[in-house]
């Protein structure tokens, strides 16, 4: 069989796969999932795999490039469907985000704002959902808002997730009484700033329109001040470090904020300075909030990919200065 | 100015081409960077005495998306097998997937960037990377004119006061004399 | 509609996935695609966020129906930003070869404002912040840092120092000063390692969020 | 005419922008707000250059029927069908529901998060090829970049679990980032610093000259 043969016949795989599991998602199939037996042995698959390539190396046959690229696709995709868990070390500034929340009395009223878009959405989602899961299992008002023109979307994407869980269900928490979506507002950091004086005048309904003193959730909340909790979600500008320079330093919010991996880094300064209470950085942060909230979401089994693609990378660093130690012995023997 | 420094360096690399004949292509990110690209490789073509050797569509503009242009550049290097390739300038997340896929064919591949964050992808993908401040100098070094080659002794004389600046200054705050570090506060 | 948004995106994911195995029709397309569609992203956002939403509006600010349902306008013109508009019709001059140089006028003020903005903000953030941060008391305040704290500060001195002087260029790196220059490479190379260690979870989180797109919302088959 | 006064421009701008970081007062203040807002506006007339100038080549391209003219014929649809709904979608092109931001969800932002993903694959591929121990440099770059990784994931932690708080792999890969890493990091910021100085005094002196391209 040709190559041309080979690469049409795996198009044809690829079209008739997606087009079952499209038509068994649509007709409502449940998720795949690994049971852990299955999942230790595909682990053990790779690691045999793995030592196999090892050996080839010894022997002077190199890999090509497409077998790491594949080794990558495979350590990202295939944990997602695993059950297994990780220990995952609780970092001080995440406790520190459980712990600020933890101590809110019922009843309080948390304004979180979601500031990023769709591709920080693998490091920034899962903290959303960890976090509003963990918010009304304590029974908080939730007040959300977006400085980002997709922010809004996704808290709305958050709220579906979370309202499925089977102990926020029984509570039949109510828009407008127990959360609420006050949409996207354009201005970046003068919003922040207006909504220490008058967040009705920057918000004047939610995003569904309606006029902000019809919603009981908000009807008396003016501004900061009767707001308990601040929380924020960034990936970039407008974010975090306004958030700390306004909403902080101006009108002395209590602010803890989940960020990506790139950012969280320059947000430690805040941390020390006690500006900011707790801080979830990237998906380990995610992971870890979900460890202590108990809310089974996706970042800790992000997590596990992350563990498993940074496994595979270390293997081919190995693999490969075997391959170079190999080939410079050669050639001295050959000489 | 990383840009301007990479411009500078393209005319000189545009004077070479010329005098040897060689295919040379400019694809831009930047609809400015298009215009002052053209003139300058029209103008290295005609300085080596090769003006009809140019053709306006050496220098083209492909897309302002960082991701947009790391495609339409990756797609024409494997299809076209360029030889070497340059990438001088600015540069963000798309530098390793350009580097990489350069790698990927054999070309030789000379880097340079004063972008902190993209010099370890460059280091690992690249036969040759002017780190940070080598760019600056490398473009006023290929100019040898004799004003440019000054202001590489001058950035090594701001450098000889840095470093003096930082001897002294730790021996003065580590034996808490005095508080050297104030001289260089900045307000924002 | 929602079936066929989601078709859309699986096909062109895996279209660019593809280039890993090697350059193909399937790439080539969703190559053309992307060119085309964000250099009109660009062209579309560009001119009614900065064109129309900057200079246009600046300069003939719309009326505007306040709640009671009066017109009123927003605000005075702001003439200043003819001097943009100016200078944009002169970039466009490139257009007509014969008055074409004109556009150089036009190029000489965005480099030379660049130049003159980016002078102060280097100097003063990659320049000034950076000694300021370099000279501090190697064994903290007063003299109280942990063990660990004063080795790292006394790395951090010595690594600042060997770096800069790798960078020198007027002089042949030669005898304890090629010493140190060599102790200087030894410390970018452990920036270099260290700082593309760390990126590699940040682009691994990017690649999960595509996988979870193609295998959760696309196919279902994960939750 | 063609020289001269865009140097003239250059230096007394280049002047001018310099003053206004030192002189807090009116006009001085505004300078850079006023740059910002025409640099924008600049940048929103440059860009119909390079537009025309990929339709040119494109056009060109699928009119003689090179190599790959099909491919080029999709760059032109797809940059017209995307401009001309933008345009006529008025201000708010970008609001949930408009066709641009139909668009922008399902074909825009697939395509360029997936090429962004790309990179996972490269950095595992230039990690199998260059960090090899040739050399101590070589070395240095390799056992930086594998503490560094192995901390930053939950088995980095599981395996150096034994070891006292301070020497686990987590905190040894936070150490290196604090200090070596900070230290490499300060002596490149401080060298960029200076090259980016320089270069913008030549280029207000009128000593760079090459960005104004030939007479």
């Amino acid at each position: 069989m040709s190559i041309r043969a080979k690469e049409l016949l795996v198009l044809g795989l690829i079209a008739v796969f997606s087009l079952i599991f499209y038509v068994g998602k649509v007709s409502g199939w449940k998720a795949v999932q690994f049971s852990t037996t299955v999942s230790i042995i595909v682990i053990l698959l790779i690691v045999l795999s793995l030592v196999w390539i090892l050996i080839k190396t010894i022997r002077g046959s190199l890999i090509e490039r497409r077998i790491v690229f594949l080794y990558v696709g495979i350590a990202v995709a295939l944990p997602l469907f695993m059950s297994l868990s990780q220990k995952i070390p609780i970092s001080p500034e995440v406790k520190a985000v459980y712990d600020s929340i933890g101590e809110l009395p019922a009843g309080s009223k948390v304004l979180v704002s979601f500031d990023y878009d769709p591709p920080s959405a693998p490091e920034l989602q899962p903290m959303a959902e960890a976090f509003l899961y963990y918010c009304f299992v304590r029974d908080l008002k939730v007040i959300m808002i977006g400085l980002w023109p997709q922010g809004p979307q996704q808290a709305n994407l958050a709220i579906e997730e979370v309202f499925e869980h089977e102990d926020i269900k029984p509570k039949n928490l109510k828009y407008g009484i127990d959360y609420v979506n006050l949409g996207y507002q354009a201005g970046n950091e003068f919003v922040i700033q207006r909504l220490g004086s008058d967040i009705k005048a920057m918000f004047p309904s939610d995003y569904r329109g309606k006029p902000y003193d019809e919603i009981p959730l908000v009807k008396n909340v003016k501004n900061f001040s009767n707001i308990d909790y601040c929380f924020n979600l960034s990936s970039g500008f407008v974010g975090t470090r306004e958030w700390v320079q306004i909403a902080v330093d101006r009108f002395g919010v209590k602010l803890g904020a989940g960020n990506t991996a790139v950012q969280a880094p320059q947000m430690y300064p805040f941390m020390r300075a006690g500006q900011l209470i707790g801080l979830l950085g990237g998906m380990s942060g995610a992971a870890e909030f979900e460890y202590l909230t108990e809310w089974t979401g996706k970042g800790t089994k992000y997590m596990l990919s992350q563990s498993f693609a940074h496994m595979i990378v270390v293997a081919f660093i190995i693999i490969g200065n075997v391959a170079f130690f190999r080939s410079g012995r050669k050639s001295r023997l050959d000489r | 100015m990383q840009t301007i420094a990479g411009i500078t360096i393209l005319g000189r690399v545009a004077e070479l081409t010329a005098q040897y004949e060689t295919w040379l292509e400019v694809p831009v990110c930047r609809s400015m960077v298009m215009i002052t690209a053209k003139e300058i490789v029209r103008e290295s073509y005609s300085k080596v005495g090769r003006p009809d050797a140019f053709q306006e569509d050496q220098v083209y503009y492909l897309t302002d998306d960082q991701f947009g242009y790391a495609a339409a550049i990756d797609g024409k290097v494997v299809r076209e097998k360029p030889a070497t390739m340059f990438f001088m300038g600015e540069f963000f997340a798309e530098s390793l997937i350009l580097a990489e896929t350069g790698n990927s064919i054999g070309a030789i591949q000379i880097a340079g960037t004063a972008a902190p964050a993209q010099l370890p992808f460059f280091i690992a993908a690249c036969d040759f990377t002017l780190i940070g401040e080598e760019l600056f100098a490398a473009s006023a070094y290929l100019s040898k004119e004799p004003k440019l080659l000054g202001s590489i002794k001058g950035q090594d004389v701001g450098k000889s006061l840095i470093l003096v600046a930082i001897l002294v200054g730790i021996i003065l705050e580590t034996f808490d004399i005095w508080s050297f570090s104030t001289l260089f506060s900045v307000i924002d | 509609m929602e079936h066929f948004a989601l078709w859309i995106g699986g096909f062109l994911t895996l279209g660019i996935i593809s280039f890993l195995y090697k350059d193909n029709p399937w790439y080539k397309l969703s190559e053309a695609i992307y060119v085309g569609i964000s250099a009109g992203y660009w062209f579309v956002s560009l001119f009614w966020d900065n064109f129309y939403g900057k200079f246009w509006i600046g300069v003939f600010p719309p009326d505007r129906v306040n709640d009671a349902g009066e017109l009123v306008s927003t605000g005075r013109p702001d003439y200043w930003l003819i001097i943009g508009g100016v200078l944009g019709l002169m970039m466009l001059m490139r257009l007509l070869p014969k008055i074409g140089w004109i556009s150089r006028w036009a190029l000489a003020f965005i480099v030379g404002a660049t130049a003159g903005l980016w002078l102060i903000n280097y100097f003063s953030s990659f320049i000034m912040v950076q000694i300021q941060n370099t000279v501090i008391p190697l064994f903290g305040e007063n003299y109280g840092a942990s063990s660990h704290v004063i080795v790292g500060n006394i790395v951090v001195a010595v690594g600042t120092f060997a770096g800069l002087v790798y960078f020198y260029f007027s002089k042949e790196h030669k005898g304890t000063f090629g010493a140190t220059a060599r102790v200087g490479i030894f410390f970018l190379m452990i920036t270099f390692g260290a700082s593309f260690g760390y990126t590699v979870m940040s682009r691994m989180s990017l690649l999960i969020g595509r996988i979870d797109f193609l295998f959760g919302d696309w196919l279902g088959m994960i939750k | 005419m063609r020289r001269a006064i865009p140097l003239l421009i250059t230096g007394i701008v280049g002047a001018v922008f310099v003053v206004q970081y030192f002189v807090p007062h009116y006009p001085f203040n505004m300078m850079s707000n006023w740059f910002s807002d025409w640099f924008a506006i600049v940048g929103a007339c440059a860009i119909v250059l390079g537009a025309l100038n990929l339709m040119k080549i494109s056009i060109q391209k699928v009119i003689k029927r090179r190599a790959d003219w099909g491919y080029a014929a999709v760059i032109v649809a797809s940059f017209l069908l995307i401009t001309i709904i933008g345009l006529a979608e008025g201000g708010d092109f970008r609001d949930p529901g408009t066709k641009f931001d139909w668009l922008y969800k399902f074909v825009y932002t697939p395509l360029s998060s997936t090429m962004f993903a790309l990179l996972a694959f490269f950095v595992a591929s230039a990690s199998y090829r260059a960090f090899r121990a040739r050399n101590f440099e070589a070395t240095l770059l390799l056992l930086a970049a594998f503490f560094v990784m192995l901390g930053r994931v939950p088995v980095g932690y599981t395996i150096t679990e034994f070891m006292p708080v301070e020497y686990r792999l987590s905190d040894l890969a936070s150490w290196i980032m604090s200090f070596p890493q900070a230290a490499g990091q300060r002596a490149i910021m401080i060298g960029i610093g200076l090259g980016i100085v320089s270069t913008s005094l030549r280029v207000i002196l009128g000593i760079e000259r090459t960005y104004l391209g030939g007479d």
